[in-house]
């Protein structure tokens, strides 16, 4: 029994990072088009950021997310700069040049950082212990469900009840429409690009905290991101989040009932089932939205 | 409102070439013509959708063509796309105050405004727009563009694929809105409700006006029914 | 597309005189007479024909990408086939002992034969959504045949594939294994069969068809064309293609591994080959992975054994800036019409 | 009408009729001109290479990718050792030029690089690789064209004795690790149940299969063995499913990352076990560095490290410490050490060769590694009949204080802690 919960725990906190991850992802690809394959780039400039920060200057790892807040939503508008001039076809030329750019940012990282794997506060302490129980829950996983959580709540907010969420929002699902509704879709995208970096500057801290980070490692943060957002369907929170657990815990079930090595089997199945049954994605209700 | 010499290029093919016209505003101007003519090209230029590679387009004296779509918005010319162009996974309500985006303060009285013309809106305001029929997502078309208090309207195609009882209706509310003082300009393949319904018209052929003058007259002009109608009236 | 008939209206069954009639036939004629010629001046160039070699194989596999990216499939996994391919022909090789000859076919129908299955279930996907399924779609095989240890030799790899055995041609021996001059032509030649075949898809009805497909489905069900049979048999078609080169890398290489067979790396290859020299045009993938593979094996990484892959990155980006079309566009006159 | 997807605006324009088909517009030719240019480039090198004084040696290493960190340990004890014998006035005054190529952690690149190196550079001899399957490809290469290769780091046991391969030599071996921990395990911490963790890489699962076999032969018992993925970054399932085995001691077949997160979940959920321990990856200063506490206690194996050393060795151990960090501003490890050793074996048959006034070429070359018997900091280092080392024996060791200490095998060990201490306190 408690053993489920700590699976529950454990796949829970895991997934909600991965909605984190995902989330800028699917703001920057929903409001512009931008097929970001660079993304967990990004995501490692962050992580590198708080990680020398950290490291070298001794700032408490919550100390570091500040920072890192402030420098990658510039770092975002950068790409910005960089995708604007990317000619149509967009989606599939902007993903060949991130592929291009990522290229070059895991050179340059392992000429800046060197190739050896950065862990941020090693370290574990336990949030809550039950020894009769068992069951443990340490301070990183609660700090990883908590900013997830609050970062995603944010995002639903930001979205669905404020003004310019639904400008956003309106971007997302019909550009043109949105265009004539008198929303500088242009506008909207810098505004894509900033929360992304944010998100970015977030999801970069955690990722090095709860995973390490090398600089080959931006692949597998690319990959969390397209598949949670394709999954859940583009600007949308709360399926986000929901894709994030679905995958989180079934990953966790199957390693635990098939063993470790199943897991990419049990997680691309599902992801498959889900998109043949489901092309809207997740909880999608299906209006005459194209996919 | 006027077009001077106007030259729209599509995917590198000139659609509009040499294009001038004259609209006056609180009236109803018709573009009629075939398949392919331009008509769309036309008003997408004008909306700022298209950026026109030679010739200028006025509104209340400053030239707009270069302006972006939402500045053209803001001016008060209002784009209504045709077919349905809703946003599918938001609220009636929502889209609504979507189209009411740059003037914030003014949402709720107009919202009132565009409730009383279609009701059926208000009624369905928590629903999601993607979930409507057909027609009720042409009227949010329609409604959200009024949102934006627009001083001319530009409607393409707008009885497309409606059924005759609301394309009655939606003229009524074209007539409505003529009387609240604003420009109508239509364009549309529906040609005689159209005409007959217009102050003024134009018949657009390959990028080029080559008829004008009142609706109903220009219905009966032999070269526009030899053009439309192959001769036959409808 | 640069290369239709001068008089497309006219009946041309002929593919050879619609080729001739293609505008881009004198460099298509160009370079694959640099590609047939340059050995008789360099006979001892073993490096060099190794790498524009497996070039030439690069090729294959991105012109077999472009087929299903001419319906609009843009696949992401095509390292499913390509590692199916290496496996069936690997594991028939290690356990039956056929030779290659009948080995890498048989692998390719493998790799074909999870095309179909991709046909079936991922019909109704396009766009975003078909190249998510694509991905996910290359874990299946790949855990299955990690984990089926007793069977495929699972992570430890198949080791000792045997090497492509001697063509006899009448009097003429051609050891494939041995020498890198006679593969280099052999892959040469598949190179040019493949592209045959993919100027034969591309200018063929059904080519048409395929493209009418990729940018609307419902007008081109009106036109008459059979969507379903038409993307399934591209798909068919294509994921024969990178089977066979799979099967072929696995008698090329000798080992295998599923980490290796099944990579990203080998999904994203022809999709950036293909990008890069133009996806639009027959002789795109061809040129894309004929000028980045060689540039970064010969060039690049000699001169910067540190920095290559970033140069690598620069390229690509550079191409996509300046020919966001390929590499092909500059074939043509009026860019917009290619 | 309008189409919607933006990746396809080709197909609107119909077969157009064109003309001039054989006149080469301004673009095309310029593509021409690029083509040729590169074809220039790339023949530029094949003329003129390879000069009579430098000898020189080729490198193949996963210098970028998921392997890179270890691909640059072992690039840099190549380049030690080259630059310490160029620096000693080269092999009989001849200076030895070193030709670094990198695989991107890729098979078929690394035969491409190999192939460069052996056609275009004229090496003497090869040294690098840090996988089985980086290595096997080259090892195959150097046998077709009797380039003598020395690994520094391949385990798989099929690569030696399954084909006999005169040109391919290594300085590391499966057994060297699996019969230490084996006896280890057995005999000083007494276990009985082992969990094994493994991940999907060719070294790493021959090396699960063969403790397994080692363990049973003396009869300890082992309930799990898992696979996992290279680079999976969550193992609490895992470590749930160990505490339910009921093991004392898991072993790691993971490197160097899946280990910095495989300790610290270990350590988060306060698993009871009596050790653990990991071939790959915890004997890095680095490693203890990262993980600071939280490595306390944890059981390591290495070959050598700054302070283990071969017997014998100290002071040659010494001095490449010293002038390792002052070259390269870092401290050696046991990967570096391999690196380093593999160029040393090369470069000292070189060495002989050359003073018995032999040309250097492959099959002299590997018959001078053959014979070769020399003590080096890291092993006594002589090659068997399949060109397996005779003497690899890698050292147990133990984090103490931040420090590795030998505990294994007897006759080398400091001291030995024989509980794991908990994080807690």
């Amino acid at each position: 029994m408690w053993r489920w919960t700590q699976i529950l725990v454990a796949g829970g906190a895991l997934g909600s990072f991965y909605a984190l991850v995902a989330l800028g992802f699917s703001l920057i690809f929903g409001v512009t088009h931008a097929f970001n394959l660079a993304y967990g780039e990004f995501i490692l400039l962050s992580g590198y950021l708080a990680y020398f920060l950290w490291k070298s200057w001794g700032l408490p790892f919550y100390g570091t997310i500040p920072v890192c807040l402030v420098v990658m939503p510039g770092a975002a508008l950068l790409l910005h700069l960089f995708l604007r001039r990317v000619r149509s076809p967009f989606e599939i030329n902007s993903l060949v040049a991130t592929f291009g750019l990522a290229l070059v940012l895991q050179n340059l990282m392992l000429a800046l950082f060197s190739a050896d794997y950065r862990l941020i506060q090693p370290e574990a302490f336990p949030f809550l212990h039950l020894p009769a129980t068992g069951l443990t829950i340490t301070d990183k996983q609660f700090g990883l469900l908590t900013f997830s959580l609050a970062a995603t709540l944010l995002v639903h907010l930001l979205l669905r009840h404020t003004f310019l969420g639904k400008a956003l929002r309106a971007t997302i699902q019909e550009r043109e429409a949105a265009e004539l509704a008198g929303i500088n879709v242009n506008r909207m995208g810098w505004l894509a690009f900033a929360f992304g970096g944010l998100l970015i500057g977030l999801a970069g801290p955690m990722y090095g905290q709860t995973m390490y980070i090398y600089p080959a490692g931006g692949v597998e943060a690319t990959l969390i991101a397209i598949t949670i957002t394709i999954f859940a369907g583009v600007g949308r929170t709360r399926s986000l989040l929901l894709g994030g657990w679905l995958v989180g815990l079934a990953e966790a079930a199957a390693a635990m009932w098939l063993g470790g090595s199943w897991k990419e089997l049990v997680s691309a199945l599902l992801l498959i089932t889900l998109l043949v049954v489901r092309p809207s994605g997740l909880a999608g209700r299906d209006g005459n939205h194209k996919p | 409102m006027s077009v001077e010499h106007l030259a729209v290029c599509y995917h590198g093919a000139a659609v509009i070439q040499d294009l001038s016209l004259q609209w006056w505003p609180g009236k109803i101007t018709a573009l009629v013509g075939p398949n392919g003519a331009g008509k769309t090209t036309l008003l997408k230029a004008v909306g700022g959708l298209l950026r026109p590679v030679a010739g200028r387009i006025f509104f209340r004296g400053e030239a707009i063509e270069t302006l972006p779509v939402w500045e053209v918005v803001r001016r008060g010319i209002a784009y209504v796309p045709e077919g349905m162009k809703v946003f599918p996974q938001m609220s009636v309500l929502e889209n609504l105050e979507v189209g009411g985006y740059l003037d914030k303060t003014g949402i709720p009285s107009r919202l009132a405004e565009v409730f009383s013309i279609f009701p059926e809106l208000q009624e369905k305001k928590r629903t999601l727009a993607g979930q409507l029929s057909g027609g009720q997502q042409r009227l949010l078309t329609l409604g959200r563009s009024l949102m934006s208090g627009p001083r001319v309207l530009l409607l393409d195609d707008p009885f497309l694929g409606l059924s005759p009882r609301l394309t009655a209706r939606f003229h009524d509310t074209c007539r409505a809105l003529m009387a609240k003082g604003l420009t109508l300009i239509i364009a549309g393949q529906h040609v005689a409700r159209i005409l007959k319904g217009a102050d003024e018209a134009f018949l657009v052929e390959q990028g080029r006006i080559t008829l004008s003058g009142p609706g109903p007259e220009l219905l009966s002009h032999p070269h526009l029914q030899a053009i439309l109608f192959d001769g036959n009236l409808p | 597309m640069g290369t239709i008939s001068r008089k497309p209206y006219r009946k041309q069954n002929n593919f050879f005189c619609r080729f001739l009639a293609s505008e881009t036939w004198p460099l298509a004629a160009v370079v694959g007479g640099l590609l047939l010629a340059w050995p008789l001046c360099f006979p001892k160039a073993d490096l060099y024909y190794q790498v524009l070699g497996m070039a030439c194989f690069y090729g294959v596999l991105a012109m077999a990408w472009n087929i299903l990216a001419l319906a609009g499939g843009i696949s992401l996994g095509h390292s499913a086939f390509f590692g199916l391919g290496a496996y069936g022909s690997g594991l028939l090789a290690h356990y039956q002992g056929w030779s290659p000859a009948v080995t890498i076919p048989l692998g390719a129908m493998v790799g074909a034969g999870y095309g179909v299955l991709w046909g079936i279930f991922f019909q109704r996907l396009r766009g975003v959504y078909f190249g998510l399924a694509t991905l996910a779609a290359v874990e299946i095989p790949r855990v299955i045949i990690d984990n089926w240890g007793s069977f495929t030799y699972g992570s430890l790899g198949l080791v000792g594939i045997p090497g492509l055995p001697d063509l006899r041609l009448g009097a003429v021996e051609i050891s494939l294994g041995a020498s890198l001059r006679a593969l280099y032509y052999f892959l040469l030649a598949l190179m040019c069969l493949a592209g045959a075949l993919h100027f034969w898809v591309m200018h063929s009805r059904w080519g048409w068809g395929l493209r009418a497909i990729r940018e609307n489905e419902a007008a081109a069900a009106m036109l008459g064309v059979n969507v379903r049979r038409s993307f399934f048999l591209a798909l068919l078609l294509s994921s024969f293609l990178a089977g066979l080169c799979g099967g072929l890398y696995a008698h090329l290489l000798g080992l295998i591994e599923p980490a290796l067979v099944f990579s990203l790396h080998l999904s994203a290859l022809p999709l950036v080959l293909s990008i890069f020299g133009g996806r639009f045009h027959f002789l795109g993938p061809l040129l894309g992975a004929l000028l980045l593979y060689p540039l970064d094996q010969l060039v690049l990484q000699p001169y910067l054994p540190m920095g290559h892959a970033a140069i690598y990155g620069v390229v690509i980006i550079a191409t996509i800036f300046f020919w966001p079309r390929g590499l092909t566009t500059c074939l043509s006159k009026r860019r917009r019409s290619v | 009408m309008e189409i919607a997807n933006p990746g396809c605006r080709s197909a609107k324009s119909w077969p157009r009729v064109n003309s001039g088909r054989l006149q080469l517009s301004f673009r095309r030719s310029g593509l021409l001109q690029i083509i040729l240019v590169l074809f220039v480039i790339m023949f530029a090198g094949s003329v003129g290479a390879g000069g009579k004084e430098v000898i020189r040696l080729g490198e193949i290493n996963p210098l970028t990718g998921h392997l890179a960190q270890h691909g640059q340990e072992i690039h840099q004890g190549v380049v030690y050792a080259v630059e310490e014998v160029n620096a000693q006035g080269g092999i009989q005054g001849r200076p030895v030029k070193l030709c670094s190529r990198d695989d991107q952690s890729r098979p078929e690149i690394a035969l491409n690089q190999a192939q460069e190196l052996i056609f275009r550079e004229k090496i003497a001899g090869l040294v690098g690789g840090y996988v089985d399957s980086l290595v096997a490809p080259v090892s195959e290469l150097a046998a077709r064209y009797q380039v003598p290769y020395v690994a520094s780091a391949s385990l798989q046991q099929a690569l030696t004795r399954q084909r006999r391969n005169p040109y391919f030599f290594r300085v590391s071996r499966l057994d060297g690790i699996v019969e230490p921990l084996s006896r280890f395990i057995d005999e000083k911490l007494k276990a009985r149940r082992v969990a094994i963790l493994h991940i999907a890489t060719p070294g790493s699962t021959e090396f699960a299969a063969s403790l397994r076999d080692n363990l049973s032969k003396v009869g300890i018992a082992v309930p799990l063995l898992e696979k996992c993925r290279a680079g999976s970054r969550d193992f609490s399932t895992f470590l749930l499913k160990v505490k339910q085995a009921g093991v004392d001691i898991l072993v790691s077949g993971g490197f160097y990352p899946d280990n910095l997160i495989l300790v610290r979940q270990w350590r988060e959920m306060r698993l009871p076990l009596k050790a653990l321990v990991a071939p790959w990856g915890v004997a890095y200063q680095s490693f203890i560095s990262t993980l600071g506490r939280a490595s306390e206690g944890l059981l390591g194996m290495c070959a050598w490290n700054p302070g283990i050393t071969w017997p014998g060795t100290e002071a040659a151990s010494c001095r490449f410490v010293q002038g390792f960090r002052q070259r390269f501003g870092q401290e050696p490890n046991t990967t570096t050490m391999h690196g380093y050793t593999s160029a040393r074996a090369l470069l000292l048959a070189l060495a002989q060769l050359a003073s018995r006034a032999e040309p250097l070429t492959g099959p002299a070359l590997s018959q001078a590694l053959r014979k070769l018997e020399v003590v080096l900091p890291m092993e006594h280092l002589k090659f068997d009949e399949y060109g397996d080392p005779l003497y690899y024996r890698q050292v147990v060791v133990q984090i103490q204080q931040g420090r590795m200490v030998v505990v294994y095998p007897p006759e080398r060990a400091k001291g030995w802690l024989p509980t794991a201490p908990s994080l807690a306190e």
